[in-house]
């Protein structure tokens, strides 16, 4: 477990130390929140109904553009072999990882959710919902990210296809993250329903997807 | 702690690189991998470290119990330094010993002489020096088993002489080296592997 | 033939998809018959020129029996 | 590979599986060409119009079994990864690539289909209906699919790359399903009707029979013979890499 947690710690501090991942993906964050009222009118009432979506995909998109370099950096480096020799089982190294990811980028940008939240005039009642839905659902989506970035590690345009193969995987995560927030906001439907079913998708994930990407990693290694 | 390899096939791209390989490796003794490029010296070191399975063939090592794969044995050094250009030279090679459960880092510094960069960022060591830290590693992180891919590329007289020193002191205590390279070492090798000799 | 023709007002649609069907199984049938005989010719080819396949070869006598040789 | 003597066993050799191929296609295209033939005089001069869509009822016809098989096929390329990835059948990988551009074709079809045969009945080419929903996103699980195919030159890596990910897809396709159904009964204005087969009346149960099976037997004759192509095709690449291996052999004798 020591090791584990001495992983996780080298990853998050190695990411705030280079910066730039964590502000270029609040930047795109903000910038496409910001393009989309540009697009849509800026009638408050049609954004606040609207905002929850504008926020979860938004958040989606980051998070994709950050998460291919869970695994990039140390295979080019050659972190990743020594650290696949270490006392790690790849599993649990691509669990670190993508833990270590969550922590540097996904919180982050939950964070900046309500701020942005602001600009979509969303209800004030669901900024709690907002950031309880999204610290539950992030996990899922850096995880879910992983094994995608395994999977295309070494590829010439990786980055495309990631975001080709993982974004039809976070269509659940995505459904029951705005369906808890509608629930509060508009509320036909009951919250707890859609709550708890996201926290089993994220515990599923958070269980399940490291031994795709160790399975994915082992094949760039070879 | 003796390596044994027998019968090992190697398939990469669908071609097979080498076949029936058996050769060991006793206790305290080093084996140089000779033969020309693309005979299959680093996939045949990858196979050893556990990263490129085995079309076929069986690799023991005795004196370790089964179930730890091999690779938590053995150093892999290939092309690449491992090497984390965002940390200092210290802290790259703390987080190895913190990682892998290895000792004091600093007489590593010392050997590798690298006690007066040690705070300097990895990112601005020359190629030379990075590598030195890439092997300081091997001092770090007692492993029994060397496997060293082209060790001394990118190093001067000096530090190859101290690599050398590293091979002869880790084979003296009873550790295992396989090498192959194309530079002479300064190490005279209990043994020499000619890889892709049998007549074509 | 009489029912071929009064298809309803919506005959479009109904002439549309089946149209749509056609074209799209017409096309993946002609890609993977023209893929075929693509693959067919180059093997001919390639073994026109003599090349022989490795497990063609393998029953050859010289198995390459890998020796460590010990200097 | 364990030489397990059984079926899988023996196929798992690709000359045997191209005798076996070889011998079933024929029949099987026949078999084929009858029953579309058969099928298609079924649906437009046996079926009667439905009570409810009239004659547009004609183009479930091609949807259900384009659907069916956009799910069939979907589960053959799981089914074969889980063969390339636990036993290592070397025929998996190339039933799992050969399957993917047929199953997405047919799902192309079923969405197709689909927004044809909404139009009339709602009005839109488009209705984000529960299940053209999910069948909309398994084609974006066949793109990616293929995309990841394509992407990593070396077959072996690249087919147990794709096994992996088709695994992973497979697991998350009922959670997508169950999460596009609760999204849709969210969103349902009570007035829309669903896309049901309408009442399974004998003279419109028959042709829908027959056009199934058709299709089902279309997909194998297509399935068999890429499964064909892809064997000459490692053939054509081993053949190649000989060459190259010849050549430089004889580079070095002559340096």
């Amino acid at each position: 477990m020591h090791a584990f947690i001495r992983l996780v710690a080298r990853d998050v501090r190695l990411t705030l130390r280079e910066g730039g991942a964590v502000s270029t993906a609040l930047g795109f964050y903000l910038v496409v929140v910001a393009i989309l009222p540009l697009g849509l009118g800026p009638d408050l009432n049609l954004l606040s109904r609207i905002a929850p979506g504008v926020l979860w995909v938004a958040l989606l998109l980051a998070a994709l553009l950050s998460v291919e370099r869970i695994f990039h950096n140390d295979l080019e480096d050659g972190t990743l072999e020594v650290i696949a020799l270490g006392p790690l089982p790849l599993e649990l190294v691509a669990a670190a990882k993508a833990l270590a990811h969550w922590i540097s980028i996904g919180l982050p940008l939950v964070i900046a959710a309500p701020i942005l939240a602001l600009l979509l005039n969303l209800p004030a009642n669901a900024f709690w919902i907002l950031l309880l839905t999204m610290v539950t659902g992030t996990p899922a989506i850096s995880f879910l990210g992983s094994v995608g970035a395994a999977l295309t590690l070494g590829l010439r345009r990786g980055g495309l296809l990631l975001a080709l193969l993982v974004l039809p995987l976070y269509v659940p995560v995505l459904v029951f993250g705005i369906s808890a927030m509608n629930a509060v906001i508009t509320g036909p439907a009951s919250f707890l329903s859609s709550y708890l079913i996201l926290c089993a998708l994220t515990l599923a994930t958070v269980v399940l997807a490291p031994i795709a990407a160790a399975a994915a990693l082992r094949l760039s290694l070879a | 702690m003796r390596l044994g390899v027998q019968d090992l096939t190697c398939v990469r791209g669908g071609r097979t690189v080498f076949e029936n390989l058996s050769f060991e490796v006793k206790k305290g003794s080093g084996l140089q991998l000779t033969g020309a490029n693309g005979v299959g010296k680093s996939s045949l070191l990858r196979i050893l470290a556990g990263f490129l399975p085995p079309a076929a063939g069986r690799i023991t090592l005795e004196g370790a119990d089964d179930e730890t794969p091999i690779g938590e044995f053995c150093h892999y050094v290939g092309h690449l330094n491992g090497v984390k250009r965002a940390f200092t030279v210290r802290e790259n090679l703390l987080f190895w010993s913190e990682y892998c459960g290895g000792g004091d880092i600093d007489p590593a510094l010392e050997t590798f002489n690298l006690l007066d960069l040690s705070d300097i960022p990895a990112g601005l060591l020359s190629a030379g020096q990075a590598r030195r830290l890439g092997l300081a590693r091997l001092q770090v992180i007692e492993r029994p088993l060397w496997l060293l891919d082209e060790p001394s590329v990118s190093l001067d007289e000096a530090s190859r002489n101290i690599l050398a020193s590293a091979i002869r002191n880790h084979t003296r205590n009873g550790g295992l080296a396989i090498a192959a390279t194309h530079l002479p070492l300064g190490v005279k090798f209990a043994h020499t592997l000619e890889l892709g000799a049998e007549a074509h | 033939m009489n029912a071929l023709l009064d298809l309803g007002q919506h005959a479009g649609f109904i002439w549309a998809a089946y149209g749509a069907t056609v074209i799209v199984l017409a096309g993946l049938i002609t890609w993977i018959r023209a893929d075929a005989r693509h693959q067919l010719r180059l093997l001919e080819e390639l073994e026109a020129q003599g090349v022989q396949r490795r497990s063609a070869r393998a029953g050859s006598p010289k198995a390459n029996k890998q020796r460590a040789r010990r200097s | 590979m364990a030489d397990t003597p059984g079926f899988f066993g023996r196929l798992a050799n690709p000359t045997f599986f191209l005798k076996l191929s070889g011998a079933v296609l024929p029949w099987l295209t026949g078999l084929t060409v009858i029953l579309m033939l058969v099928g298609l005089y079924l649906v437009f001069f046996f079926a009667p119009p439905d009570y409810q869509q009239g004659e547009t009822v004609k183009i479930m016809f091609i949807h259900a079994p384009s659907a069916w098989l956009a799910m069939m096929g979907y589960s053959i390329v799981t089914i074969a990864s889980i063969g390339s990835l636990i036993w290592r059948h070397p025929m998996a990988d190339v039933a799992a690539k050969a399957a993917l551009p047929i199953g997405a074709c047919f799902t192309l079809l079923a969405l197709i289909t689909g927004s044809l045969w909404g139009k009339p009945m709602w009005g839109t080419y488009w209705v984000w209906d529960a299940r053209l929903t999910s069948v909309l996103i398994l084609f974006f699980l066949y793109l990616g699919l293929m995309a990841l195919w394509q992407a990593i030159e070396e077959p072996s890596r690249a087919g147990r790359a794709a096994a992996i990910l088709a695994i992973v897809g497979s697991v998350n396709l009922p959670i997508i399903k169950f999460s596009v159904d609760w999204w849709h009964t969210l969103h349902q204005p009570a007035s829309l009707t669903r896309l049901d087969a309408p009442a399974i009346h004998p003279s419109i149960l028959i042709p829908l029979l027959v056009m199934m099976v058709a299709f089902t037997a279309l997909f194998f004759v297509l399935h068999l013979t890429a499964m064909r192509t892809e064997v000459l095709r490692r053939r054509v690449q081993a053949l190649r890499l000989t060459q190259v291996d010849a050549a430089r052999a004889g580079e070095g004798a002559r340096a």
